[in-house]
């Protein structure tokens, strides 16, 4: 009894995510009937990949109880670095997009890790910062389209079975977070930051560099998104992501990441994310207001943490008998 | 309160016709794709897409962007329309570049599209309804260089930077300002605000900065708005001149009271209607006109009453 | 100011004028001598009354922040009240409308105050759905557009109007910050945020009303914010379900320029002035300078981290936590 | 780093040749926390093959020792031998792979990650390498290292679910599994039960024949006796018992040599007992314990005695509102109130010294007199509004009369020392207006003799006021100096009840649970 409660508590924060994405596919299903068709799954499937990249690097930085508000701006900034860099270069040097976003990621994990600033105010500086740099080097903001939208197209468009290449590229590299994540020594040391500082240095953790490691991959991610923004868009977008770095932290949250640090899984931020997609879809399509979405994520993200205190209230009791016993 | 509950109900009536629409060849269902619903023109383009698809009884799901800068928004809910299989889409788009591609695999997935007043950046479109925004910077520019005497000292309050709608207006006032006002200085540009209070403040250190400022362009009229009322506090209302575009309720009470030079506009509940004539078309494999141009005008306080508002403003209490 | 007691340089004292006060004062004078007609009195007028209006919210974070908490959902609640406000005005008249728009951002804290102070859930977390909430809520009653309210003198009065000669927004800055500073050095509920934002245990176990205490912190940073609210609304006359989306974070960085340490227990009414005046000379001075925007964002970046990390480096104060290479 | 040695060299003791050479040997150690100093020229010799406790009160210095001898924290002055070989540690990796492994008191295991990782914490914390498996330890040897405890769960199971016994078993079994030359035990059998203490012991026996040198730290008496080959006993951050053999240390010298005797606690005329007013009853700090009933009378000072864990502390947090229990009711005269409601118990008068100064009574960040006055804020405030000169009037002469070193009231708290830090503690509760009673928990931790003495003082003229005082502590002379009658408490529950005039053996006895008082 008391061993099925607690497992409950632990893991009933990633229940969440997948009853609301399951209530949420039911609800627009029966409002919708194209709803919760295959073709459907596939549409979602293509588009719910900037938010989950955004969402995955924030939980890394969400596992070392910190947060990172600059997401959005990193993630314009590497849209219009990875555009520029196809358009000098070739489109093989897209990549140098995601580059961008590492360095910025790093930047706030050094802020962070070795200066000691808070996470609030070193990754404002550099939602801020990014922004400008942005702007600057597109001469104050202008869209810069890709030479050859055309093989950006075809990777964002066409469909290898059934989602498109671009979306199959971003389940990979989220496949890759969760193998740092689960099976990498770093990803074992974020969380071992998170869950327990004081025990992450007594065992001989450099605390520095596991925020440098997770800020940077946080960055990193929030580059991919703006790779995939780029791809998409056929073209980088400077003011591009207003608004996403708190519809990635509600995602990762929702996902069941813990802000107190340490609980976080790549499959329940993936879950977060698709939510949220499917809310924006869904609103889309049954042509409901569109900004009862928000209303929809921000109750999510508040019942989310109503639930939790009643599995701790509920849970207290037992836990403290037996800590006693 | 009750305006929500009316928008939920109607989202569900709307439903059950998508619902029950679908299955019948004979309705068709419309997809319309705008970038913001928060600024009055795209309400009023809206207003026109669904007054005319009432009256031709086709169906319209709308999808808002929420912002000029969401492309890629933008981008997922085509994507939303393309996967409802709706018989065509009009697009206004937030960035003419961004929405290309998928633009084109709407098109490439037998889906007609037609681009209005901000068209997507694709040749393939079964047609563009719009006037030029470029026009309408150059209107503003005539009538601002008339005003102030054809000479001065502008500023230019040019809107959100990286938008084609407001680079389009910027250049077509600074192309034209430069030809008809060569004794005109532009001494300032602010592409920072992109709304009323932004622009009453940088409006304010203006103020401050160009004393000898006569002028000023204003890329839409909520911004205008901002702009006179940072004026009127510093008594200078009479000495400097501002035109807009645009011409929202609060457009024409600022032009009744003389306190706008002008504005230019485009008529956009005539966009609206057309684009939808012209979607129809497309859809049923009628003739579809490739261009439609509906020219800008400039609205002064001696032409306002004889303009025909219901081809340029949705309605007072139209809400989308 | 007392001097340090011989070898012992970690002991801090509590008078002081703020290291904020040194930044503010160099950036003024860095700006009179650089940006061409800063230094008129018009334009430090403009100055001041951006600057008050920020003043005002910042006011409401700096509680948050003293109690250990941060406030996100300013950023839509002052939509919310500005839209309420625009759509209540004709039934109820201009001091009713203002009264209802004041009283949603007030309600906003309480919720804020409730969820955090009850049930024990973290300031992020809550401040954060609610601000999604509220900006939903607000687009959805205003139909996503701005609604214009009708012209008239009563409605701009708090954003246009003066008395004896001083501009309202800044007379009511004033009045903010003399209640902020009167909260925090002269009540015993701002005594109590200090205790609870320094040591929570430590409070309750002293036998403060803990939970009392944070939920009155958040309703007071509500009532601050709902006086921004309104001289917003009044400002532009009109609802605008999208009206200052980045008031979170630019009270934040105030705070945080000011020198306000986000670790709680800590901060002073003086300190949110200097922040907010190095925020809004800076944004004056690079509309003077004809910048391009994004040299402007690049400075305020640069402000906000070399600032904070000067006032690090200077002072103690900041250091939360001292262990070698921990921070959390 | 200074070096003390050949200060060292001198005072050194005939060599004990029959133990071999120290594997470790630690000289002159000292660190200092900013104004508290934790270790003042310690010694330490550790030898291969035995089992060597530390012993000492809290505060002692024992666990700065160990992290000393860990890598976690670097000592102001000392050396370090390694098989006679001067060494630094800068970091925890360090020391590891020099063969020196610690098992911490359940402080380093990270509840979110499985038993298997934990286990392997170490080697994560250290390896070069990028994939995590090459550092988790295999399924078979996690089972192996877990069998060697006792312990039969899935090694995959998620720490987090385990109970905090399993939790140190796991945190033994760590330790046990790294090929050490030395293995640093820190109170492990804290949250063990007596089958798995003896499980634990087994496999250090084990080890031990092996050669490893085992530090073993406690506070469990009994337990020390029948593991430990030598004892070295800390008392304020000093080796007071160096590397004895334990069969020549009884168990009375032990406790003397802890607690101390050296400390006069000056003898004071308690006052006179009044009416009760205070009550407890039916007071369960766990399910298991039987209830406590005490009755205090107006000016009588009740001590509490315990050693670490005895639910002395827990009693009295308790008693003073701080602590929700299940089951009981406190009472003030014949005003009755709820366990865990502070609030309530302030306004009957009932003031609270906790334990834990830094997590429970300071506010380090505000003033000495903003700290002073945390309790009292209602006595020098009007309507909700704070009257600094009467807040000053009133907090200063208590300050004043606690003689608070430097008397600044402004000074920010942190950069007090430990004894006036929690002279802070005590005058906030001294300064209440209808104090009644007063729970006072380790008044003197980590306190220097000046202070101690000044706390005394206030505590005895508090309850010559009137006041019911109830004093737990394990300082005995403190307890013994300042009570009317002390309880003693063993296994969470009050086990008897003692005279001070029957004396600190008797008392002693009494906590070693040898004999009822």
């Amino acid at each position: 009894m008391t061993g099925a409660l607690s497992r409950l508590s632990t893991s009933g924060r990633f229940l969440v995510a997948p009853v609301c994405l399951t209530v949420a596919i039911l609800a627009f299903g029966a409002a919708v009937p194209e709803f919760p068709t295959i073709a459907n799954a596939g549409n979602v499937l293509a588009q719910m990949w900037v938010l989950t990249l955004l969402a995955v690097g924030q939980m890394f930085a969400l596992l070392t109880r910190g947060f990172d508000i600059s997401v959005g701006a990193v993630a314009a900034l590497s849209s219009t670095v990875a555009a520029l860099a196809a358009n000098h270069w070739g489109l093989p040097a897209l990549p140098l997009g995601a580059l961008a976003g590492l360095v910025c990621g790093g930047l706030n994990g050094l802020m962070i890790g070795s200066l000691g600033i808070q996470p609030i105010v070193a990754t404002l500086g550099m939602f801020v910062g990014a922004r400008g740099l942005a702007l600057l080097i597109t001469d104050g903001g202008q869209v810069v389209p890709l030479s050859q939208s055309g093989i950006a197209a075809a990777l964002a468009y066409n469909s290898l079975a059934g989602i498109p290449p671009i979306a199959w590229m971003a389940l990979a590299v989220v496949v890759a977070a969760a193998w740092v994540l689960n099976r990498s020594v770093l990803g074992r040391r974020i969380v071992m930051l998170g869950s327990n500082p004081d025990a992450a240095w007594l065992v001989g953790i450099h605390p520095w560099r596991v925020h440098l490691a997770a800020y940077g991959l946080c960055g990193l991610f929030a580059g991919f998104a703006g790779l995939l923004i780029t791809i998409r868009a056929g073209s980088g977008l400077p003011t591009e992501g207003t608004g996403m770095e708190l519809q990635a932290i509600a995602a990762a949250v929702i996902g069941g990441t813990a802000l107190t640090g340490g609980v976080g899984r790549v499959s329940g931020v993936v879950v977060g994310a698709a939510f949220i997609q499917v809310l924006f879809t869904g609103l889309n399509l049954s042509g409901i207001s569109p900004f009862l979405a928000g209303v929809a994520v921000g109750v999510v993200i508040i019942g989310s943490g109503l639930l939790e205190y009643a599995l701790r209230r509920f849970l207290s009791p037992l836990e403290q008998n037996r800590r006693m016993a | 309160m009750n305006k929500r509950t009316k928008s939920l109900l109607g989202g569900i009536g709307l439903l059950a016709v998508v619902a029950t629409s679908s299955a019948s060849a004979a309705d068709k269902t419309i997809g319309f794709s705008m970038p913001d619903l928060a600024a009055s023109f795209w309400v009023s383009v809206t207003y026109g897409v669904e007054d005319q698809a009432k009256q031709a009884g086709v169906d319209v799901i709308k999808v808002n962007a929420g912002g000029d800068a969401n492309a890629s928004q933008q981008i997922a809910q085509i994507q939303d329309l393309i996967q409802k299989k709706v018989d065509a889409i009009i697009v206004g788009a937030t960035n003419g570049d961004a929405v290309k591609a998928v633009v084109e695999q709407a098109i490439a997935a037998g889906i007609p599209v037609v681009g209005v007043s901000s068209p997507p950046n694709t040749d393939k479109l079964v047609a563009i309804v719009s006037a030029d925004h470029y026009d309408m910077g150059k209107l503003q520019a005539e009538c601002l260089a008339k005003a102030m005497g054809g000479k001065g000292n502008v500023a230019m309050m040019a809107g959100p930077s990286g938008q084609t709608w407001s680079d389009l207006r910027a250049n077509g006032f600074r192309d034209t300002l430069a030809k008809v006002a060569p004794d005109i200085t532009i001494i300032a540009e602010s592409r920072l605000a992109d709304n009323r209070n932004a622009a009453l403040t940088t409006a304010e250190d203006w103020i401050q900065r160009f004393p000898e400022l006569s002028g000023v362009y204003s890329a839409t009229d909520d911004m205008a708005a901002g702009i006179i009322t940072a004026l009127k506090s510093a008594d200078k209302l009479d000495a400097v001149k501002v035109s807009a575009s645009n011409l929202s309720p609060t457009a024409q009470q600022l032009l009744k009271d003389g306190e706008l030079a002008c504005t230019s506009i485009q008529q956009i509940v005539a966009q609206g209607r057309a684009a939808v004539d012209q979607a129809i078309a497309a859809a049923e494999g009628g003739e579809v006109k490739k261009e439609v141009v509906t020219p800008a005008l400039l609205v002064t306080a001696e032409n306002l009453d004889t303009v025909d508002l219901s081809s340029v403003v949705a309605p007072s209490d139209y809400r989308p | 100011m007392t001097m340090a007691a011989a070898g012992s340089p970690s002991i801090r004292f509590a008078y002081r004028p703020p290291a904020s006060a040194a930044i503010a004062f160099v950036a003024f004078v860095f700006f009179a001598i650089l940006v061409p007609r800063f230094p008129t009195l018009g334009n430090l007028e403009n100055v001041i009354r951006v600057a008050s209006i920020l003043c005002i919210a910042a006011c409401g974070q700096a509680v948050v922040l003293i109690l250990g908490g941060i406030e996100f959902s300013f950023g839509s609640s002052v939509a919310l009240a500005s839209v309420v406000t625009v759509l209540t005005l004709p039934d109820t008249g201009t001091l009713g409308a203002f009264a209802v728009g004041a009283g949603v951002v007030v309600l906003v804290g309480a919720v804020n105050g409730t969820l955090i102070a009850r049930f024990e859930l973290p300031s992020f977390l809550v401040t954060l759905g609610t601000l999604m909430i509220g900006a939903g809520l607000a687009s959805t009653i205003a139909g996503g557009l701005p609604i214009d309210a009708p012209a008239s003198d009563a409605f701009s009065w708090l954003a246009r109007g003066r008395i004896a000669g001083i501009p309202v927004p800044i007379a009511l800055a004033v009045l903010s910050v003399a209640v902020l500073y009167f909260l925090l050095a002269h009540t015993r509920l701002g005594r109590f945020w200090y205790l609870a934002g320094a040591n929570v245990n430590a409070a309750r176990l002293a036998g403060i009303n803990v939970r009392f205490v944070v939920f009155a912190g958040y309703v007071v940073a509500g009532a601050f914010c709902a006086v921004t609210a309104l001289i917003l609304t009044s400002r532009v006359a009109s609802g605008q379900p999208n009206l200052a989306p980045n008031l979170p974070f630019e009270t934040i960085a105030a705070c945080a320029i000011g020198g306000i340490p986000l670790a709680g227990g800590q901060g002073r009414a003086s300190q949110v002035v200097y922040g907010v005046l190095i925020i809004a000379m800076m944004n004056n001075a690079v509309v003077l300078l004809n910048f391009p925007v994004a040299y402007q964002r690049l400075m305020i970046a640069a402000v906000i981290i070399g600032s904070v990390l000067l006032q690090k480096l200077a002072g103690k104060g900041w250091q939360t936590g001292a262990r070698s290479g921990g921070s959390s | 780093m200074l070096n003390f040695v050949a200060m060292d060299e001198a005072r050194k003791q005939a060599p004990k040749t029959d133990r071999g050479q120290a594997v470790l040997e630690i000289r002159g150690v000292s660190k200092q926390y900013g104004a508290t100093c934790a270790l003042d020229g310690a010694r330490l010799r550790l030898y291969p093959g035995r089992v060597h406790a530390v012993l000492g009160e809290n505060g002692a210095g024992k666990s700065t020792l160990v992290k000393i001898v860990v890598g976690a924290i670097q000592p102001d002055a000392g050396t370090m031998l390694l098989a006679g070989k001067p060494a630094t540690f800068r970091s925890v990796q360090q020391a590891v792979s020099a063969g020196i492994v610690p098992i911490y008191q359940h402080l380093s295991l990270f509840p979110h990650l499985s038993v298997r990782e934990n286990l392997s914490a170490f080697a994560l914390g250290g390896t070069r390498n990028s994939r995590a498996a090459k550092a988790i330890v295999s399924k078979e040897t996690a089972r192996a290292w877990l069998d060697s405890v006792g312990l039969t769960i899935d090694p995959d199971t998620e720490l987090g679910r385990l109970s905090i016994g399993e939790r140190q078993l796991v945190e033994i079994a760590r330790g046990l599994g790294q090929s050490c030359k030395i293995l640093v035990l820190d109170e492990p059998t804290a949250a063990l039960s007596h089958a798995e203490a003896d499980r634990l012991f087994a496999v250090v026996r084990q080890l031990c024949a092996a050669g490893t040198a085992v530090l073993f730290i406690s506070h469990k008496l009994e337990e020390t006796e029948a593991i430990a080959d030598d004892l070295t006993v800390l008392r304020n951050g000093r080796t007071v018992i160096d590397a004895e053999r334990t069969e020549r240390v009884n168990r009375d010298t032990l406790v003397h040599a802890m607690l101390g005797e050296t400390v006069n606690v000056g003898v004071r005329d308690l006052p006179e007992l009044g009416e009760i007013i205070f009550r407890a009853r039916g007071i369960r700090i766990h399910r298991r314990a039987a209830a406590c009933d005490i009755a205090v009378r107006a000016g009588e000072i009740v001590g509490v005695a315990g050693l670490v864990g005895s639910g002395a502390l827990e009693i009295g947090a308790a008693l003073a509102g701080a602590r929700e229990t299940a089951i009981g009711t406190l009472a003030v005269g014949d005003r009755i109130f709820p366990t865990g409601n502070r609030e309530r118990a302030i306004s009957l008068g009932v003031g609270y010294v906790p334990s834990d100064r830094h997590v429970e009574g300071l506010f380090p960040v505000l003033t000495a007199l903003q700290n002073a006055s945390a309790s009292v804020v209602p006595t020098f405030s009007r309507r909700g509004l704070i009257r600094r000169a009467s807040e000053h009037g009133r907090l200063v002469p208590w300050l004043e009369r606690l003689k608070l070193q430097p008397l600044r009231p402004h000074l920010q708290a942190s950069g007090f020392s430990g004894g006036n830090q929690q002279k802070l503690v005590v005058s906030r509760n001294l300064a209440l207006a209808n104090l009644r009673v007063l729970v006072v928990l380790e008044p003197t931790r980590g306190v220097d003799i000046g202070a101690r003495e000044v706390i005394h003082d206030a505590i005895v003229a508090a309850a010559r006021q009137g006041v019911a005082v109830i004093l737990a502590s394990s300082d005995l002379d403190e307890l013994l100096a300042l009570s009317h009658r002390i309880l003693v408490v063993r296994h969470g529950e009050i086990e008897g009840e003692m005279s001070p005039s029957s004396g600190r053996e008797t008392l002693i006895a009494a906590l070693a649970g040898r004999g009822a008082p």
